[in-house]
């Protein structure tokens, strides 16, 4: 794949859609102070060029948290550097990206123990304890 | 000078007498229409084709004509007064007449009546228009191919046909003919003025028009002076003297061509070398510039303007003029078919120049210039009293502006119309000619 | 075949050819009338550069005429230029007339085109204005000064929504500009857009015949 | 997976936790291109959702299309979707052969009668059917007869949504699209030569999640990946704005990745979700790798003039042709002036006064 690299196609464009997104991020976190729902941005929805993403993951940094969630496949959960973003990406087993969130929430619902996952644990747990 | 001259207002009466409506020609509606085309189509040639075939209609025309800016009325943009003559061309005549025949409808009798008073009351074919147009279309030329198609059809104006009517077939003009022009000459013998008149051989030709001859005999007095003072070997032929054509004014070709033919006829058999014409703009712009295409073989003449004549012995200093010191302004009123039909322009001023006046131009001046007014034979046409009157305010608001002392101007006809409209309005500029001036500043 | 397949393919063939025969047909047909050669003696003898001058001349009337005029001389101005560089620098334009000339020329900026494309809409909606308010042309017009507006306005706005990609899908934006481009070039030997071609010889001809009389058109 | 579980208990019996699901219901709102507050709908239809059945059918096709499918994203979410399904017959996957195999898809049509998906790649020949049989029975019949009983059918490939390349110019095979033959079914068109894989599998989602027929334009093709043309969401978009292009694949334009339109890119007639989705694993797609878009996804694309000539270039026709015009308006316009002449003249000769 290296011999990609070496073709002297180069491209300094960006589409534009960089700052609006940061826009709708800094209207989501306002709404999210206010008390109102969370929002979660589709970053595969977006037209974007090559790079682009990667300067959105830079321009949002890193903050203090950061989850490894490894259920089908590895999942990444960054909290940025602005409190309440969070980056998501999911990865498949082949650690090829399927998808890309950016959530704007106090804490993504998928860090959260989920209801039928902790009866599956308590009905574990007690055939264990019975044995 | 105190020649005998007819009064302004015995002049208004006599143009007054002739509004009379006699009875045209007694033709069909259809033979009208019939015979408007046929006249058209005489005269349609590869030229008025394009200027048909180009003609945007913006209707800039509009703004150069004195009739429109005077009234404000939208039927006398030029471009508007040719409309028959462009729907026919469409529909008969053009290349896409097929296509052009199913969407537009034919001319009739009522467009010929109502297009009588756009293109005879209305227009004085001065050309203004003509040179206002973005796309160059000599609007006057379509104008008077519609004077020739109603006058086909027998809608000339009864006070033109009267004068049409005399010219061709007694050879006078106003009453003015052979006797008067004799009068006048002997007169002005009496006074010392000679004029060679009936000379069998001479080198220029001198013409004079019916209205000089009764109204402006100091003009034509004029003229004699300073032909005499330059030494000419001249001549005035009493059976070919007028140089007013009233059958180009009215749109009459075979009036037009008889009329041409006898100065033509005359010139040749006296072997003149020069046919001088006298201060009438639409004689010289008939002989200048038509007579040889109208006659089908060039001219073995030159046709030159006094005012050329005058220019061009000052030059070669064979006329000396008495330069004036007092500081007189005066403005140089271009005749429209001397100047921008006919190139005259700069002579005019030279001369004025010469003789020490001081020359204030018009905002409107040279090619650009308002007509009198009157031009074209309008002068006597009654119905068109008003516009007339109304297009001489604006010239007479250029000439206030310039502040001159005097209007001085080529062409008698040009005159009679700017002291008839100073005699309406009790304007006080003095209104003088060309020669005139030239002749009261000779030096000795 | 679809709208487009049919606007760029057999429409296009059409309406030029149509555009061709009949530019053809109107200037040969006019001209061949022919006139009388003039056999006046001429003031001037130099009656090709009097024409020539003419063309040039009446681009830009005379003083005491222009304080009359100025909103036509003005807008006059503004709508051909404004016309002629949206229709012949803009990059598309180009590769349309490159398929058919077999060469091109650089473009502009596609900002500057919209800008003039804008400018040109605006003017040519401001003539249409006038010419249906202003006395003396609402008097003299006929459905050919309004066909002849109406079948330049539509493609430049069409134009205009193609390139904002605006109001529907490309393809029948473009196709839509396209067949509204050649409705322009049906009409245009009818009707009075064929200024574009007749105005030079017009003029030309003003100015020989006023050259040979010493009169500057 | 038993036919008669639904997707959640199914999930649960693999060791998926609820963790999982919920990354897979955002997976797949994503691949359907929902947007994420449609997760939860998701995941509440693909809890209870029953396994369809599919059978996939290949008639005049080259292949592309399935080996797009199996070279998409390896494993996990889409693999999930497609163990959610039960592909019941596709003969160049099933290891079934010959009369087996014939026979497995008669049975499947049999048992899920009214409700089984049919998955089409490939133009049917109409004009001679003994072009293209299976087993003896022509492309043609075989459609039909499998078309009866289906609930809707995905024609998935330009040549079975449009025709394609066997319907291009001069077409010897009479080659036509799926919906030119079975007019009395709904039919989805994933059209592309290949189509995206995951637009493939995000249709066969859309079912498994909601049973229903997603939103189509008006080509029969899914609204939400087919919605909107290459060119408005190109990267190079920009490019195209301010009017820089690349005058060949080889200039500094090019190098600099601007607008590929003067090179003929008919982005801007195309409908498909290449500019976002992109190929091999999101990696790129053709205009990012310097080539325009040749609008594969478009009816009678290969039919539309070179890939290389400008969507604003004119098929002008002959020069003769021109120059005939001009010679036919000028012996014309040489007529109409001779008779307005010869008018001109007797006009000029009449005697009357």
């Amino acid at each position: 794949m290296s011999s990609l690299d070496t073709i002297p196609v180069t491209t300094e464009v960006a589409t534009g859609n960089v700052e609006p997104l940061l826009h709708e991020i800094r209207h989501a976190l306002k709404r999210l102070a206010e008390g109102k729902e969370g929002t979660v941005i589709d970053l595969k929805r977006l037209p974007l060029a090559p790079g682009e993403e990667e300067r959105i993951a830079a321009t949002l940094g890193t903050g203090e948290v950061r989850a490894d969630v490894d259920a089908l496949g590895p999942t990444l959960i960054q909290e940025t550097s602005y409190p309440g973003v969070w980056l998501i990406t999911h990865k498949n087993a082949d650690e090829v990206v399927v998808a890309r969130f950016i959530e704007v929430t106090y804490i993504p619902e998928l860090l959260r123990s989920q209801q039928a996952d902790i009866d599956a644990g308590i009905n574990r747990l007690e055939n264990e304890l019975k044995n | 000078m105190n020649t005998e001259a007819m009064s302004l207002q015995d002049f208004r009466g006599k143009l007054r007498e002739m509004s009379v409506d006699i009875p045209g020609r007694d033709l069909t509606d259809d033979d009208r229409v019939r015979r408007a085309k046929r006249a058209f189509a005489q005269k349609l040639n590869g030229h008025r084709a394009v200027d048909m075939d180009t003609c945007l209609q913006c209707g800039m025309c509009a703004e150069a004509c004195h009739f429109y800016e005077a009234t404000q009325d939208e039927r006398y943009a030029p471009v508007y007064k040719f409309r028959p003559l462009r729907r026919f061309y469409r529909r008969e005549m053009s290349p896409m007449r097929w296509f052009y025949r199913a969407f537009t409808r034919d001319i009739t009798v009522a467009d010929l009546k109502e297009w009588q008073h756009l293109v005879y009351d209305a227009c004085t074919g001065c050309g203004r228009c003509d040179m206002i147009c973005p796309m160059g279309i000599k609007i006057s030329a379509a104008i008077r191919v519609m004077r020739h198609g109603l006058a086909g059809a027998g809608f000339v104006p009864s006070e033109m046909r009267i004068i049409r009517d005399e010219q061709r077939d007694k050879n006078t003009l106003f009453g003015v003919g052979a006797e008067q022009l004799k009068a006048l000459v002997q007169k002005l013998g009496a006074e010392g003025i000679n004029v060679p008149l009936d000379r069998e051989q001479a080198d220029v030709m001198l013409l004079t028009t019916a209205i000089e001859v009764l109204l402006f005999p100091d003009a034509f007095a004029a003229t004699a002076k300073i032909l005499n003072k330059a030494g000419a070997d001249w001549t005035i032929r009493s059976d070919a003297f007028e140089a007013a054509n009233v059958g180009i004014i009215t749109g009459d070709d075979p009036t037009m061509i008889l009329a041409i033919r006898r100065i033509v006829e005359k010139a040749n058999a006296i072997g003149a070398k020069t046919v001088l014409m006298p201060e009438s703009g639409h004689a010289y712009q008939t002989l200048r510039w038509e007579g040889a295409n109208e006659m089908g073989e060039r001219l073995s003449f030159d046709v030159i303007s006094i005012a050329e004549f005058v220019a061009a012995e000052v030059e070669a200093g064979r006329l000396s003029l008495k330069t004036q010191s007092n500081g007189a302004s005066v403005t140089y009123h271009d005749p429209c078919r001397l100047s921008r039909k006919g190139g005259v322009t700069q002579q005019p001023r030279d001369v004025l120049t010469a003789l020490g006046l001081e020359v204030r131009e018009t905002t409107s001046n040279q090619r650009e210039n308002y007509c009198c007014g009157g031009g074209c034979g309008e002068f006597v046409l009654k119905s068109a009293a008003d516009l007339r009157q109304k297009a001489f305010e604006i010239k007479k608001h250029e000439i206030d502006e310039t502040g001159a002392d005097a209007v001085v101007t080529g062409c008698s006809n040009c005159r009679v119309n700017l002291m008839i409209g100073a005699d309406n309005s009790g304007w006080q500029t003095p209104v003088t000619s060309l020669v005139e001036t030239v002749a009261a500043n000779l030096a000795d | 075949m679809t709208l487009l397949e049919f606007a760029s393919g057999p429409g296009l063939q059409w309406a030029l050819w149509i555009f061709v025969f009949g530019i053809t047909w109107r200037v040969v047909g006019a001209v061949f009338l022919l006139s009388r050669k003039d056999i006046s003696k001429p003031r001037h003898t130099n009656t090709i550069s009097a024409g020539l001058g003419a063309v040039w001349s009446r681009s830009s009337p005379a003083h005491a005429f222009e304080k009359k005029i100025r909103f036509q001389h003005v807008t006059g101005y503004a709508w051909h230029f404004a016309l002629f560089i949206s229709v012949l620098f803009f990059a598309p334009h180009i590769l349309f007339f490159e398929s058919l000339l077999g060469f091109s020329w650089p473009h502009l900026p596609n900002t500057i085109i919209l800008i003039t494309s804008i400018i040109a809409t605006a003017v040519l909606i401001a003539l249409l204005i006038r010419r249906a308010t202003h006395p003396v042309q609402r008097f003299i017009s006929n459905a050919d000064d309004y066909i002849s507006i109406f079948v330049v306005l539509v493609p430049l706005l069409t134009g205009i929504l193609a390139f904002a990609h605006f109001g529907a899908r490309y393809e029948t934006l473009l196709a839509v500009h396209l067949l509204s481009v050649e409705v322009m070039l049906i009409w245009f030997p009818f009707g009075k857009l064929m200024h574009m071609i007749m105005t030079m010889p017009a003029r030309f001809q003003a100015g020989t015949a006023f050259g040979r009389r010493g009169v500057k058109a | 997976m038993r036919k008669d579980q639904n997707l959640g208990e199914y999930l649960r019996m693999q060791g998926v936790s609820r963790r999982g699901f919920l990354k897979f219901c955002s997976a797949t709102a994503s691949l359907m291109a929902l947007p994420p507050s449609a997760v939860s709908q998701v995941a509440e239809a693909l809890a209870t959702a029953r396994r369809p059945s599919v059978i996939w059918m290949s008639f005049q096709e080259c292949t592309g299309c399935t080996e797009s499918l199996t070279r998409s994203h390896a494993p996990t979410v889409e693999s999930l979707i497609f163990d959610a399904i039960s592909l019941d017959y596709h003969h160049t996957l099933q290891a079934a052969a010959g009369h087996g195999a014939e026979a497995a898809r008669e049975a499947a049509m049999e048992e899920n009668k009214g409700e089984y998906i049919l998955v089409v790649d490939g133009s049917i020949p109409n004009g001679n059917n003994g072009y293209s049989t299976i087993a003896g029975i022509s492309n043609h019949d075989m459609l039909i007869e499998a078309a009866e009983n289906c609930f809707a059918i995905v024609a998935v490939g330009t040549c079975a949504a449009f025709g394609g390349l066997p319907n291009a110019n001069p077409n010897p095979t009479g080659a036509v699209s799926v919906s030119e033959i079975i007019k009395d079914k709904p039919i989805i068109n994933v059209s592309g030569c290949p189509p995206i894989p995951v637009v493939i599998t995000g249709v066969l989602a859309h079912f498994l999640t909601f049973g229903t027929i997603p939103e189509l334009d008006a080509l029969g093709r899914p609204a939400a990946f087919f919605g909107q043309n290459i060119h408005d969401r190109c990267y190079r978009r920009p490019f195209y704005e301010r009017g820089q292009f690349a005058d060949t694949f080889d200039d500094e334009g090019a190098r600099k990745g601007w607008c590929l339109y003067k090179l003929g890119c008919k982005g801007p007639t195309t409908y498909n979700a290449c500019a976002t989705l992109k190929w091999n694993q999101g990696t790129s797609f053709p205009i990012q790798s310097g080539h325009g878009c040749i609008g594969c996804s478009e009816p009678n694309f290969w039919d539309k003039g070179g890939f290389y000539d400008p969507i604003s270039a004119g098929q002008w026709g002959s020069r003769d042709a021109l120059l005939g015009a001009a010679a036919a308006g000028a012996a014309l316009g040489v007529g109409s002036a001779l008779a307005a002449r010869a008018r001109k003249k007797k006009a000029q000769a009449a005697e009357e006064i």
